[in-house]
């Protein structure tokens, strides 16, 4: 009896009640746009959570059948809108990978440069809606403080903020404008001491820690079962990135690169730098973990981002010419996954040897995400439901295409 | 005296106020079926009553009616709100024969009660008293210190009393002491009695219902 | 300074009449157990009325004095007590009945 | 303050006079809470937008942007006033006024400088309380009258929150209205006159901790981050206002800001001297001393000075909310069950033991309680002759026979307990300074 009292899972009920069913979403300030999430309550307590989407579908998938590749650039950037570049990449690959097309290496560089600036952009957003979610607005602001600069960078190469398509079948739009290097090594060096900040606002916030430390554990299994991909998968302890694990014709972009995949090995993370300690009360897998992965990688990103740019400036070669905007392609078929930063993200083509694609599909990553919802929500409170969600940092645009 | 006289007349005034305000609430507790509005109305009928005990310069005892009787109709509210909640602003009728049955008995009661009300004299005929609910005394007036000593045991209103009657007088001491014991029996019976019955575990896939003892 | 006391223990009186009535009234006619609570929250807060009228210097030279105050506190905290039991109760009958209409607590009924 | 409105209009104990003056204590205090919450909103504005790395408003009304709380409040006022169609309609109206009438009508037992209070009532701290705690009743009928499930999670957690830490905010208030010996706010205040050392937050250890204990439950009791469960936009949508629109939502608003100021106010009497400064400037001055006039304007810098002590309260508690993460509703609870409520007894069982025991403490310095050190012998002839002078009917009832026979009622002091344990020795307040023991022993 008292061992059972002592069990801090367990909630009294002394009040025979009845279920409620509540719909948070799809207008709800923290689905992180228009996700449903139909929440069976006993009080606080949430018995079930289901899921809905749909809500921002818009026939990207369709509309690419009917498109070339490239024409169909600016609507990749629209599905994880966060992260418009990775986005690019991917399918600018899977396209390379039909076409068996070969890029200069200073076009590799150029690549790895943008997509992990465009992963930290990402990331930032993840970390202050995370802060959102959990009731503080102020990282939100600090985080788009440092975004801001990242999409000043974005602007200068290809002229927009959030819809870049820049990195395209062939290469890139343009090459990097004169200064840029500069502008993007002082912003690291601005950046780089900035991240303390966050780590005080909420890594190591006593409150923080109390709402997200020991809530939605996922264990390794489960993630892998559920198909988790990206920091979700990392922040249970598995060992899996596709910038190393991944095909080659993706791998061979990182090589060279000295980083590390941020996963908790041994108990412990790989950090060189001094980072703030795991706190007693965090599980692996939880919502701290996921958090702490994403943070993680931020400081990865950043070496990746500098190893980068010394490495394109020394590079011979062209930035990457795209290829022409009616460029037949073979006949065949190709599917590549690349690390995006919410996970794996997967495009599928298949050409019947005309210009415009027989078939395009999108995999998702944050759909399979997303689908742990359900049952890492099983049971918590209502307040964790917001903390779980925004753990998994989830992009509508993405889920639904 | 004019003056005084006219002093009067604001007291007056926020008697019949308050009067007002906690009788016809009362009576809305009464006609109204929903719950929470009864509890709403009753908050009210409350509230204007410690307004009551202000005017008649029972200042701490109308502190404490706001605090605890109002206060514990909120709890009441909650658990309006908590146990028909679940179709929502319920409705238990009351027969009709009730409502007759219930306006006759207190309608005679009522008569009975306000005929006793007015029928001393010394209670409804204008009497001479000390000027202090229209002035601005009441702060000096003392009444918590004077309360508080005498449920510890000092009855400083009553020093002009016989020796004999000083003889023993503990003021409010034990019924104090009592009490404070019965409310704490009282809540633990409560408290027992409201326990909990079922557990459930939380982050089981399922949720398994246990029984506890 | 004397006054004239307009508003007399009388008024009180009455005042506390009405809402004993209507507490009594509430008590015979309410279904809901909650409702039966309220009722008698207003009775004791009748009763208090005239304790506190009877108690209060303002209205008559001869006053209760502070036995008046003291006996209204000590209804106000016997009445939150009786509150606390009394709701203990009507969550139990919740509990078993998953209603609070108490013509439904006819188990006893012969 | 009253009496000297109308001494000055001529208008002393007629029933005009102190209708008059009612009138305009309420109007005042109308002012307080409704300019106090302009303020207070541009104010929150700011230091969010300071701490956030951004401006606030700096366009409307010239240079801060100062007149943005007014433009908003216009905005409100022609917004069109919504009713769900689910809501009880009655008490949907009613719930934003039933918030801060309480907000309001707590204001009329908080003093504002010496003697500038509404009503002084005796007991003031108990008072404020009760009224406070009414505010919630505003809360839970808004929530469960609009018809909305987010509304009524936002109530019933507001309800479980209020009803749990009025337990530790009761406990904290004690502590200073056991060493002044009163619940009258205006003696509580000016018991702490002179240097800051006569600050009740300085008198022992015990107080100073009673104090963080207080505003961390004052915070929670007036539902601000980190403790706006009833709120909380990420969870609840916006809680038990979410179906609120115009003006009945801006009321809610007045009323939050209101019972801030009001939570600060009372934090700033009971612990921080009120609106006596560090540096009892006035006295020094001899102004208090000097007729009419410089009674008038010391009050008025004391006024000062307590207002600036409540808006530094208020100032913290934006700051923590644009800092801080929301707790979950449990570990709200949690906080005030386990932490709060232990930790204001162990406070209170310090406190008193600390007197009883005669510890040391800086208000035995007596510190700059020179001229001003008057104001506790003052109060406690004031009591004395005020009740002796206007109750010359009373029979025997009069304060001084009743202190006199007491006296004679309790068994004479021995001369150790000359030292009242209040601290402020000298008082002749020994009457109910007196350890209860004594008169009990056989």
């Amino acid at each position: 009896m008292s061992s059972q009292l002592d069990d801090q899972r367990i909630i009294e009920f002394d009040v025979r009640t009845d279920e409620m069913l509540v719909n948070m979403g799809p207008q709800h300030p923290s689905t992180h746009g228009v996700l449903r999430l139909v929440l069976r309550t006993d009080g606080e307590i949430i018995s079930q959570v289901e899921p809905q989407i749909g809500y921002l579908h818009r026939c990207a998938e369709k509309i690419g059948e009917n498109l070339t590749p490239r024409q169909w650039i600016p609507y990749t950037d629209r599905m994880d809108y966060l992260a418009g570049m990775n986005m690019n990449l991917g399918w600018a690959l899977t396209v390379e990978k039909l076409m068996e097309h070969e890029l200069s290496d200073k076009a590799k560089h150029l690549r790895v440069l943008i997509a992990e600036l465009g992963r930290i952009a990402s990331h930032l957003v993840g970390m202050g809606a995370y802060g959102l979610d959990l009731g503080t607005f102020s990282p939100f602001l600090y985080a788009f403080r440092e975004r801001e600069k990242i999409l000043d960078l974005f602007e200068d190469v290809c002229g927009a903020r959030l819809t870049y398509s820049y990195l395209t079948p062939g290469g890139a739009t343009a090459d990097l404008p004169p200064g840029w290097l500069e502008r993007c090594q002082e912003f690291l060096d601005q950046f780089e001491p900035v991240i303390q900040e966050y780590h005080a606002l909420l890594t190591t916030n006593a409150i923080f820690i109390k709402r997200t430390a020991g809530i939605g554990v996922m264990s390794a299994e489960m993630a892998i079962d559920y198909g988790c991909t990206g920091p979700v998968l990392r922040g249970s302890g598995v060992n899996h990135d596709l910038r190393f694990h991944g095909e080659e014709i993706y791998t061979e972009m990182y090589d060279g690169y000295i980083f590390d995949v941020v996963c908790e090995k041994d108990g412990s993370y790989p950090v060189d730098e001094t980072y703030p300690p795991v706190p007693e009360d965090a599980v692996l897998g939880d919502c701290w973990h996921r958090f702490y992965v994403r943070m993680l990688e931020v400081v990865q990103s950043i070496k990746l981002v500098r190893q980068a740019m010394e490495r394109y400036s020394s590079a011979s070669g062209d930035w990457g010419i795209p290829i022409k905007l009616s460029q037949r392609l073979p006949a065949g078929e190709a599917y590549l996954e690349t690390e995006a930063p919410r996970g794996q993200m997967g495009f599928y083509l298949v050409s019947d040897g005309t210009a415009i694609p027989w078939r395009v599909r999108a995999r998702s990553s944050c759909f399979c995400n997303l689908s742990v919802t359900a049952p890492l929500c099983q049971g918590c409170l209502l307040a964790d439901v917001p903390a779980i969600v925004g753990s998994l940092d989830v992009v509508m645009g993405e889920i639904d295409r | 005296m004019t003056s005084a006289l006219l002093a009067n007349i604001s007291s007056d005034l926020f008697f019949i106020v308050f009067a007002g305000i906690a009788c016809v609430f009362a009576v809305a507790v009464l006609l109204t079926s929903n719950i929470v509005r009864m509890a709403f109305y009753l908050v009210i009928s409350l509230g204007a009553t410690a307004g009551l005990f202000f005017l008649a310069g029972a200042e701490f005892v109308g502190a404490m009616q706001l605090m605890i009787y109002v206060g514990g109709t909120l709890v009441l509210l909650i658990f309006g709100v908590m146990l028909t909640a679940q179709s929502r602003f319920v409705n238990m009728r009351t027969h009709p024969r009730d409502w007759i049955m219930a306006i006759i008995v207190g309608g005679s009661l009522l008569m009975l009660l306000l005929t006793a009300a007015f029928r001393v004299p010394s209670w409804h005929e204008e009497q001479q008293v000390i000027a202090a609910a229209s002035e601005l005394e009441v702060a000096d007036s003392k009444t918590a210190t004077r309360l508080g000593l005498a449920l510890s045991g000092v009855r400083v209103d009553k020093i002009n009393a016989d020796e004999q009657l000083k003889q023993g007088m503990s003021g409010y001491l034990l019924p104090f002491v009592i009490v404070s014991i019965h409310l704490l029996v009282v809540l633990i019976g409560a408290a027992y009695m409201a326990r909990s019955k079922r557990m459930v575990r939380r982050t089981s896939e399922q949720a398994e219902d246990t029984t506890s003892s | 300074m004397t006054l004239l006391a307009t508003t007399t223990v009388s008024m009180y009186l009455a005042v506390g009449a009405v809402m004993f009535v209507t507490g009594v009234v509430c008590m015979a006619t309410k279904r809901n157990a909650l409702g039966i609570l309220m009722g008698i929250e207003l009775v004791l807060n009748g009763a208090n009325i005239n304790f506190i009228a009877f108690g209060s210097e303002y209205l008559r030279p001869d006053s209760l004095g502070l036995d008046g105050q003291l006996i209204a506190l000590f209804v106000i905290v016997l009445a939150a007590g009786e509150a606390a039991v009394a709701l203990a109760i009507a969550l139990n009958f919740y509990n078993n009945h998953a209603t609070v209409d108490v013509d439904q607590a006819d188990e006893l009924k012969g | 303050m009253a009496e000297l409105i109308n001494i000055r209009l001529g208008l002393e104990g007629s029933a005009f006079g102190s209708i008059a003056a009612a009138v305009i204590h309420a109007l005042l205090l109308l002012h307080v809470v409704a300019v106090g919450a302009l303020v207070f909103i541009w104010m929150e504005r700011k230091i969010a937008g300071r701490i956030q790395d951004r401006l606030g408003p700096t366009r409307v009304g010239g240079k801060f942007g100062w007149l943005q709380t007014l433009a908003d409040g216009l905005k409100l006022i022609t917004k069109e006033d919504i009713t769900p169609q689910n809501a009880d309609k009655m008490l949907f109206k009613i719930a934003p006024y039933v918030s801060f009438a309480a907000s309001y009508a707590a204001f009329l037992a908080l003093p504002f400088a010496d003697g500038w209070v509404a009503n002084n009532v005796n007991s003031a701290v108990f008072f404020v309380l009760a009224v406070l705690g009414l505010e919630v009743f505003g809360v839970i009928l808004a929530g469960y009258s609009s018809g909305s499930k987010w509304s009524l999670f936002g109530a019933i957690r507001e309800a479980a929150q209020v009803v749990s830490y009025e337990v530790p905010l009761g406990l904290c208030v004690v502590v200073p209205v056991f060493l002044a010996g009163t619940m009258n706010l205006v003696t509580i205040g000016n018991m702490q006159a002179g240097y800051f050392t006569n600050w009740f937050v300085f008198h022992d250890i015990f107080t100073f901790g009673t104090f963080w204990i207080f505003f961390t439950c004052a915070t929670a009791s007036v539902n601000r981050a980190p403790f706006d469960l009833a709120e909380a936009e990420s969870e609840l949508v916006a809680g038990f206002h979410t179906e609120y629109s115009g003006l009945r939502w801006s009321f809610f608003f007045m009323a939050e800001y209101g019972s801030m100021f009001l939570v600060s106010g009372l934090g700033a009497i009971l612990f921080f001297g009120g609106w006596h400064g560090p540096i009892p400037l006035m006295s020094i001055l001899g102004l208090p001393e000097s007729g009419v006039l410089g009674n008038y304007l010391a009050n008025l810098a004391g006024c000062v000075n307590f207002m600036l002590k409540a808006v530094v309260g208020v100032t913290v508690m934006m700051w923590v909310r644009w800092t801080l993460p929301r707790l979950r509703i449990d570990q709200v609870i949690t906080t005030c069950l386990k932490y709060c409520v232990p930790l204001a007894s162990v406070c209170f069982i310090g406190a008193v033991g600390w007197q009883v025991l005669d510890l040391p403490s800086p208000s035995d310095w007596h510190l700059g309680t020179g001229p001003a050190y008057k104001v506790h012998e003052e109060w406690a002839t004031h009591t004395n002759n005020s009740a002796a002078s206007g109750a010359d009917d009373r029979g025997p009832e009069t304060t001084e026979q009743y202190q006199r026979e007491s006296d004679q009622l309790l068994p004479p002091e021995p001369d150790d307990a000359d030292k009242p344990l209040t601290g402020s020795s000298g008082s002749p307040r020994s009457l109910t300074a007196t350890p209860l023991g004594q008169e009990l022993s056989p």
